[in-house]
């Protein structure tokens, strides 16, 4: 069997043959071998190298959450031929479309539709379980389009604004 | 009191309610739409619904809520932490319809609810407020006799705007000049007024309060302090009992002045008197909180009474039956709130579903808690989710045990603090209890979660193909809990896209 | 310590392992075959599989438990209770090899493991016990004088044998003679005998416990007491401290006694002292449990302390840090136990799977649990599931939270005493305090769960229904876990079926 | 839709109607509806008559355990065919055959076959989880076969003895 999923930024893939609870892995260039007793709906005891691991999941939508040590990480199963995404951060080269963080209602939008913002600038202010939350562009931009007003309901990942570069129309 | 209407939902809802059906006293439940499967509606011995989501229109609809209690006949309401508890109309609409409101009454609660007023009441009652003064001129030498009088560091603002503009620190007296000079010339400019307001600077303070409880009769005692120092967003995360940084004189000096407080606004029921305490053990008042706090488990814990049938006790008319002299500190107490929001994002709050739930146990571990395993975690409400609260003989067990019941507390499907309360409680600076309300973003800026290692990345990836390999038993195959459709992904549609975090 | 090895498994291994972990000691877990998925294999740092079901071959193979520890490099060994726990073969050869034993030295175990010459030892030093004599002769004003001098009520018992044979209560002098001649007929003609055994009566009387707690530096103190006396089949059921039936004069007297054992039997570490006490308020020492007891988190709710911490740094030959008179106890706390047993069915124990399981939860509640949601209930080990522990300001209100915290703990697949308990916990003659050992042969040996009324038939019809509507979500969807086939339905063999009940 | 179900020893069929959420049903002559929420993977909440009820419940092996108000209730399905099992207690009349009320290990068998055993009378003892139990005989009756030994490990409803009536032989 192959798995490809998506952690953090990168690409993992994992190969597997199981057997009666016994699992024949690869992930990278490391093989491994690995028990696995599934100890309830959402828990596995694993075995693996010695080690004794106990481990939580649950899916939604494709997403895998896993819960290992106290910590939490999150999986997404691809198709295998998934792009990897750049890492978020410096000027603003292409075109970028904001998308809001989490479900809420607008409370104001500072930016006009042409106007150029500076990094840090708030965009977006998006109200969410009784907190003002600023969105910021993340390096200097022309706001292309502005996709809400206040007052509006949005979802996770709905449009905000639309930035495009400057140097665009400044060039 | 025959039954008891509780205006509040999530955690604190079902601790009141436990309060209740463990004094033999029936409860009603009100909830907004979506909250029809919520926790305290399944706890609850009646439920009614009362309206849209928005707070507005149910958890704050004050006649809404005194109409259910009239027709399920409920003769008390307890309000909780948050909406209604503490606005002085409700207390007093109570009040008119005969209803009794576990609470304070609506007029110590309307003074203490206004800060100027209460500030005054209380320096004339000899109580330590934060000192400062406002002038007009720059007559530095004035100045510098007031700086002197309240002790130098001092703060110098703007008195007509905010933001920080023209504010400076003095920490000596030769300093106080140039900075008074600086701040009119940049309040001037900015407020076109020049006036500037001085005051005491205190710095990495820590955040004391002190719970009291009051009774009808004017019997008031303190039940001691507790620190909450640790804070993001200047809200509380973290809190424990006893403080590091209190001798026992000046635990009962600061127990004493709490009592002082509550008795000069003619405080009853349970509330808490809140200061900060600067690093030479002065203290100042800074407000009352007039309800049950969010951290009271700790106080519980350690001084070992349940405060919300104490509340009920004493809005029903009992005498308190404990003294001052019986009351002792027992142990260490800490409460970690576990929020639902993004530690890495600048404590975004995240909604959804909860997928699974686990919650941890043992000794000497509570948890206070208002999720469930397929519950929705809802975007018009505080994202509390639950409180982790554990006693220990001493702070470093407590500390220890903390960290361990928060390794067992499996929240999937959403983004919890867990993680991160995990690290802040084992913090080599926590556990030197150099608190203060400065320490996360001292300590904690740029906090993110380790990433797995390599066997971690293992583990999870062969935990992710195990859970899909068996997928029927997994929360997909839950029917209508599970119905949910996927969000459409914003990578699908052209051009670059950030789901955005805050700043 | 470096490490650990739990020579245990359930609730008390998981109880060992929480506190080792919050001391940041690593832990060694040891399992039978069936328990590989056991919540003790799953809480432990290593994990390592002893040997097959049978007791002998696992939990109780001192040799394998020895080189495990000694392999995986554990410096000490926990034995929880039962099992080895007071097993001074293995304490002596944790000794020898090197091992610090969680517990008293293997000659302070080995005296009190020894009933007659314990009770020699104890008499010499000053405790009392039920006073009895032997008597060969009829010499009826010499066993009259010793009656008296006991008091009555007496018991005349064939020394010979057992079963109640020739058994009589004599209640007053003139009832003694023809009793003795009728006992001592009988014990001849049953067991070829006629030695009799003249015992002091004790009608319905109360079993109390002390705590005490040693270190090796000759420091002895007591945690007051735990009253037991609620039991089925001679084992407890329900335990709570403070005890109704002591006046404060009473415990000290009794915890001085209980100091006094410890000190003449050498004993170091936790253990427990127990006393029957009759209803004068005489009480009589019976033995010493020589481990950490199956009801110690009352006591650490009362007095404030963590046991199995304590027993660690006592064992590691830390000095006890308290002293008798810091300790005080505070508020009331009460056990259940949760065994998986049919209460309507003489205790019948019932293995099997469990299907879902829900712990309650709040202020004061404490459960200490070895399952979980698809755990298997082993027919090899003790029944007992976990342990529910409430704690409050009062026994009411205590008896109420205990009360209400059983109706929240959902145990679904099995039959456990739950509701059994929850009826224990409200019998008004629980509530007024009237326990002694016969309170369940007296008040529930009938018991019998209620059956449905009319709504709640009709409630539990349609939850079957929903249920096996969606039944995708079940737990028989859960692949590996429910992959257990139908036992063979007895009732499609010819003739007629009976599941025998016990006898 | 229609369930048959064994509670107790009396069978209940309900008869439901269901439509989002809402249930009518009846049980019986009495006829009422609920709404029917799940609010968990094993967890229910309904609302019927003006009154909330929160169940939880689990199957296996075609029974279904319910927990309601703190009290269990186990609910069998049945073809709708099945027998009322009649109540056991009396003398013993027919043929019967006594199975293990427990999995366990057989400690002792102190009866043989043919042996007339009275009411009462131990006819074995199992060993489960740490404690033994008697089996005992619920009439006077004739013992006609024995299939367990000491030693022998046992099922739940494994046959132990049969039993029969002692007229059969003596009259």
């Amino acid at each position: 069997m192959e798995f490809n999923f998506v952690v953090g930024d990168r690409e993992e893939k994992l190969i597997a043959e199981e057997k009666e609870g016994l699992w024949s892995c690869t992930v990278g260039d490391a093989a491994f071998e690995a028990e696995v007793v599934r100890v309830g709906p959402n828990s596995f005891r694993i075995v693996s190298g010695g080690k004794s691991f106990v481990t939580y999941a649950a899916e939604q939508d494709g997403k895998f959450y896993i819960s290992l040590g106290g910590r939490q990480y999150s999986v997404a199963r691809t198709s295998g031929a998934a792009k990897r995404r750049s890492a978020v951060g410096g000027a603003l080269k292409g075109e970028e479309v904001v998308a809001a963080p989490m479900p809420g209602v607008i409370v104001k939008v500072p930016v006009t539709e042409g106007e150029v913002v500076a990094a840090d600038a708030v965009l977006v202010v998006v109200e969410s379980m009784k907190m003002e939350n600023n969105i910021r562009a993340q390096g200097e931009a022309r706001v292309k389009r502005v996709h809400v007003k206040a007052g509006d309901s949005v979802n996770f990942g709905s449009a905000l604004v639309e930035l495009e570069p400057v140097s665009k129309q400044s060039a | 009191m025959k039954k008891i209407l509780v205006a509040n939902r999530g955690e604190i809802a079902l601790r009141v309610m436990r309060a209740c059906r463990e004094m033999g006293i029936p409860t009603v439940a009100v909830y907004s739409t979506p909250d029809s499967a919520a926790l305290h509606v399944q706890f609850a011995d009646e439920a009614v619904c009362i309206g849209a989501p928005p707070p507005l229109e149910s958890y704050l609809n004050i006649e809404k809520i005194i109409a259910t209690a009239k027709e399920r006949g409920a003769d008390a309401v307890h309000p909780g932490y948050g909406f209604l508890a503490e606005n002085p109309d409700f207390a007093r609409r109570c009040e008119e319809e005969g209803i009794t409101f576990i609470g304070p009454g609506s007029e110590a609660m309307r003074l203490l609810g206004n800060k100027v007023e209460s500030r005054k009441t209380m320096v004339a009652a000899g109580v330590p407020v934060i000192p400062g003064m406002m002038a007009g001129g720059s007559d530095c030498a004035a100045l510098g006799r007031e700086a002197t009088a309240m002790g130098f560091p001092v703060l110098v603002k703007a008195a007509g705007g905010g933001g920080g503009k023209g504010m400076r620190i003095i920490r000596e007296e030769k300093e106080l000049e140039e900075s008074v000079s600086s701040c009119m010339r940049e309040a001037k400019s900015a407020f076109g007024d020049a006036t500037i307001y001085l005051e005491k600077y205190i710095e990495q303070p820590r955040h004391i309060e002190f719970q009291i409880l009051a009774d009808k009769h004017g019997n008031v005692v303190h039940l001691f302090e507790r620190e909450c120092s640790i804070q993001r967003r200047y809200q509380k995360i973290v809190e424990e009992t006893p403080s590091v940084a209190l001798t026992p004189e000046l635990r009962q000096e600061m127990g004493s002045v709490a009592v002082r407080v509550a008795k000069t606004a003619g405080y009853t029921n349970a509330g808490t008197v809140e200061f900060l305490l600067d690093q030479n053990g002065s203290f100042y008042f800074l407000e009352v909180n007039a309800r049950v706090q969010v951290e009271h488990p700790i106080t519980e814990a350690v001084v070992g009474l349940d405060l919300v049938k104490q509340q009920i006790r004493v809005a029903s008319g009992e005498r308190l039956s404990i003294k001052q002299e019986d009351l002792r500190q027992r142990g260490h107490a800490i409460e970690c709130r576990i929020y639902a929001e993004d530690p890495e994002s600048g404590f975004l709050p995240c909604a959804g579903r909860i997928l699974f739930v686990k919650e941890p146990q043992g000794p000497g571990v509570r948890c206070d808690s208002g999720i469930f395993t397929g519950c929705e975690v809802s975007v018009h409400y505080d994202p509390i989710l639950s409180k982790l609260v554990v006693w220990d003989e001493t702070r470093e067990q407590a500390c220890r045990r903390m960290a361990s019941a928060l390794r067992d507390y499996i929240i999937l499907g959403i983004k919890t603090t867990t993680s991160f309360l995990a690290d802040v409680v084992q913090h080599p600076a926590f556990l030197d209890g150099k608190t203060h309300t400065g320490f996360i973003p001292m300590h904690f800026a740029d906090w993110k979660m380790p990433g797995p290692g390599e066997s971690e990345l293992r583990m999870a990836l062969l935990s992710a193909a195990a859970f899909s390999r068996n997928a029927r038993g997994g929360p997909k195959a839950r029917g209508k809990v599970g119905a949910e459709t996927e969000a459409p992904s914003p990578w699908v549609t052209g051009g670059r896209w950030r789901i955005a975090g805050i700043g």
